[in-house]
């Protein structure tokens, strides 16, 4: 299984961890280490809200590459400032690119992305948007400069899985940068599916962090992403309506019935 | 001297520079790492900390990191 | 991850592999070691059409336990037969009971099956039947005091994953030996959706047999099955229709839009 | 003497015993594991290969360990 | 859209309507004329506990086939007596043969089931037996001389619609008999798929006896059930995965872009 | 079942007919005739390629309201040009506005689509846009003041049915305007479903067109859409895992088993 | 007379008819229609009823139609 | 007169009209029904068809009905 080439960069994982929505700290630093994931997301808050620098500590002892987020903005305009300031904090020319168009779905909105994501490619940015399941629109963004696309499976945090698998495939097939699949996945087998569908690599946060168990369900998921890696590459069987014997039928003992 | 930090109305001494302001607003966030600051939607990097003074009426935005997405 | 307990022992591995449809007995062996499986399953053919002595030397040297099943036999007299041979064969009481209805679905005979697995736990057999997906049968059969179901999701070799999710739910609930879920596995997530469902193991031949690359396939599957199990175990988060913020909305700045 | 193996009409010495057919049949399956024998419907265990003899019309199954399922 | 033949008769709906459920006799009524129903199904029970008279006087005035059924019957021998009871109180040699396993899932014991179905059809019963979706049980039953089968798409009343097309699908292939998909409808895209996929009618209660507006329900099945054979009958376009476009390129005016 | 009031007006049928793909003038006459459409389709070519005046002809007579369309438009400068000739053409101020992004999927353009939209309310059309099943490109459009929108349900012509059911009930939640289901119809029930996600009408072509027999199909739609439409106003069943028995148990016989 | 009728023990007259017990039992039910008899398990055809008379200590199922299935 | 037909260039003779145009070009057309017009990007109304000559260098669209989506 090889590794993932992101942003000029190798990655040995798959999976990109959010840290929202844990219920502790501790619960998140012992999830992102069951997960495996090298990347992992991060938001900008003000001050009085984000807590007192205890993310970055957490996150930061564990050589983890910290990946900004632009989660809340609903305007290009607020999307890019927002880029810019984690720029400064982070040190970095990452930014997870959400803009997104309603609170309840929290679908991107198509324009206002594609305005983002131009402008802060144009800043130098490594830009990695969060995009609808739309092909032309991951098209769009491709041709902008974007450095992977990143189509939702199913709302975020609403745990459905990859509700369109055929859009997603088309994704794939007709994308030259990495696909990774944000977004919608609720339990391992969805992020298995994914990576079968040809995706480069799923990220995902509340499937793990509001599970029952989160340190057990992050360990699923990397096995998950490996186990879909890997019967991508392996080449599965058709699916064919009627069975197929695994057993030969020839050499079958003939008892008189 | 009037300005706006983080949507609040605040009265801050005159010429406090923004080192002085995140000190106050973050102690705990002293080096600046996962903090930024922008004056009026201009993002203030962490090498002008020191040398930029505040003024009356600007709007100050002092973000840092949280957990997200 | 617990282990498997069937048949009164306990086995690290919850995937069972069948040895059918390689295409070579290297193939073979380098799947099974890359799968983890412990058991794995084998038939008995006329000795002109058997490979001579190379199956059982292939696969005892890896210290397997080999399962053997009655594949091919359409009534309960014949399958009750081949289990007898079967004990002698390989000094076990352990059976694949399989009494298959109809070559073109492979589907089992319900009331052929029903009397061979009261037969063979008469005489001692730990008897696994393959079964169809069907709640009732399932039940008579642990009743007639089966060390397990083994509910299909699909044909043999059709590789079309769990047609029925519902029905294999309700035998998870209902049952109180294990529930191996046998056939109709054709990729990774197939095998992860069966464990999530609450299966114990997951037995399958085809679907790395005659994958492009078994020895993946196989790899996928180990992967996979753990993937699943963890899952199950970690409780998932609930299925929603709208989406749930995993970045909170507290302290988002507002830039002038 | 003839007999039936494995669904084949077979002319063999009297007095053959299972063994003896077992290893004629299949030499490299000598040690007799994964294999079994039947005659007319009657399994007959390793351990009486040696002293049981076949006889005239019997039906007789030698069956051996392959891949399948 | 022809006729559907049925134990030696024509009937001009394909639509067998169940009575139970409904919350009045005259919301079943107007349901069962809505739905253009010739046949509906009754049940026998205790007279302390039927309604006294008024089913019979209701069905029968609209000149209805009464089609009685075994519903509650856990056994061949209180199946086969029941059907008995049904032959001398509706004056029919018909019968709905329900033997049902458990009552939780009411699926169908297929080992009562055959049973049952042998001995009826041996005293000259028209047998008419619901079944799992068994692709092997269906022909067992279709081999004993039932003039259908009835494999449920769903659990009786749960709404679920048809959960494993595949083997609907494969029942129909093999039947030379009529194939009527019994229970699980839940509205009228079920019924229109169950028909798509070869069925020769549909049997349902539930979705129309506890829809919010049954009449209207029933009217929404008449017109399903006709969408789907007609489609059936007509060949429907193949599935792809890209677009096919409906509107020739050839003659595209070409503006100055 | 009441009218379906789209631009303004009330239309008896909840089905728009395309006029593309069909083998024969005479076949979508028939096929138009049998689907009981008011509105019907048509697109514009240079009259090298246009059939002289046969289409218009053949659908004027009649008396269907003939909708012209923007297929095969990429830009929304193509789309406007081409609304307005259409206007001059048919004497209409109604467009059913395509702006696609791709040849292989025929998806829309969401940027282009934004502007073809905004510029041609602005000039009085009546729009009605084809769109992506993209929940907040729906609302922008109809933020634009656009009479109707028009997500697919699949790929044109790939019959492909309703992929994402999720989204077309999230757009009909959010809509004041009608919800038409443009695109990606197979069969009869595809359509049926739309109409049970509570669209307000269906938009198809191909799958009546290139049916092996397209004048059943279009009354297999005819008969589709009614039912489903019924079945939305009459109040589904609530789906259940286990069965809920339609036939009471109290008084059911007691034999003596 | 000590029967069972649907399974509740009843006292009956002696020698009552089967057509008598329906009438008793249920009164709307009289022409038979949708109306079946069991006697130990054994149907009582409509034509008999009249001359079939109750046994003490039999078993007696009287049904009748209701909304099913 | 060179003109641009339909992306053909084409040789036409001075003055004609756009009527005289569409006449030529789609004789069954002549009602103008389902039929429209552009001249280098503007449509041109049924109403002006007569009165409106076509130029030099023009690039004029023809279209018309035809089924389609």
């Amino acid at each position: 299984m090889g590794d993932l080439e992101l942003g000029g960069r190798s990655w040995g994982s798959r999976l990109i961890m959010g840290t929202g929505g844990f219920r502790s700290l501790r619960s998140m630093e012992e999830a992102i280490a069951a997960s495996g994931a090298e990347i992992v997301t991060v938001a900008l808050r003000r001050v009085e809200v984000a807590a007192s620098g205890s993310v970055i500590g957490s996150l930061r002892g564990a050589e983890r590459f910290l990946l900004p987020n632009t989660a809340g903005c609903y305007t290009a305009h607020d999307a890019v400032l927002t880029a810019r300031m984690a720029r400064e904090a982070f040190a970095t020319d990452w930014v997870k690119l959400e803009v997104i168009g309603d609170d309840r779905t929290l679908f991107p909105d198509p324009t206002e992305l594609l305005d983002a994501a131009e402008t802060l490619v144009g800043e130098g940015f490594v830009v990695l948007p969060y995009t609808n399941d739309d092909p032309i629109l991951a098209r769009r963004l491709e041709e902008l400069g974007c450095a992977a696309v990143m189509p939702l499976g199913a709302p975020i945090g609403s745990g459905m899985g990859i509700r369109n698998p055929y859009n997603l495939r088309i994704i794939v097939e007709q994308a030259s940068v990495p696909v990774i699949c944000d977004a919608g996945v609720g339990t391992a087998s969805d992020a298995a599916i994914a990576m079968e569908l040809g995706c480069d690599g799923v990220l995902l946060a509340s499937a793990v962090a509001r599970a029952r168990d989160p340190v057990k369900m992050a360990a699923a998921m990397r096995a998950a992403i490996e186990a879909g890696r890997l019967a991508f590459e392996a080449g599965r069987i058709p699916r064919k309506l009627h069975a197929e014997a695994s057993t030969p039928v020839e050499g079958t003992p003939e008892w008189s019935s | 001297m009037r300005v706006l930090v983080n949507g609040e109305a605040r009265e801050l001494p005159d010429a406090i520079s923004v080192a002085e302001l995140v000190a106050g607003e973050a102690p705990g966030l002293g080096d600046g790492r996962g903090v930024a600051v922008a004056i009026d939607e201009q993002v203030v990097p962490h090498s002008a900390w020191d040398a930029t003074k505040l003024q009356d009426g600007q709007r100050i935005e002092v973000l840092a990191a949280m957990q997200g997405g």
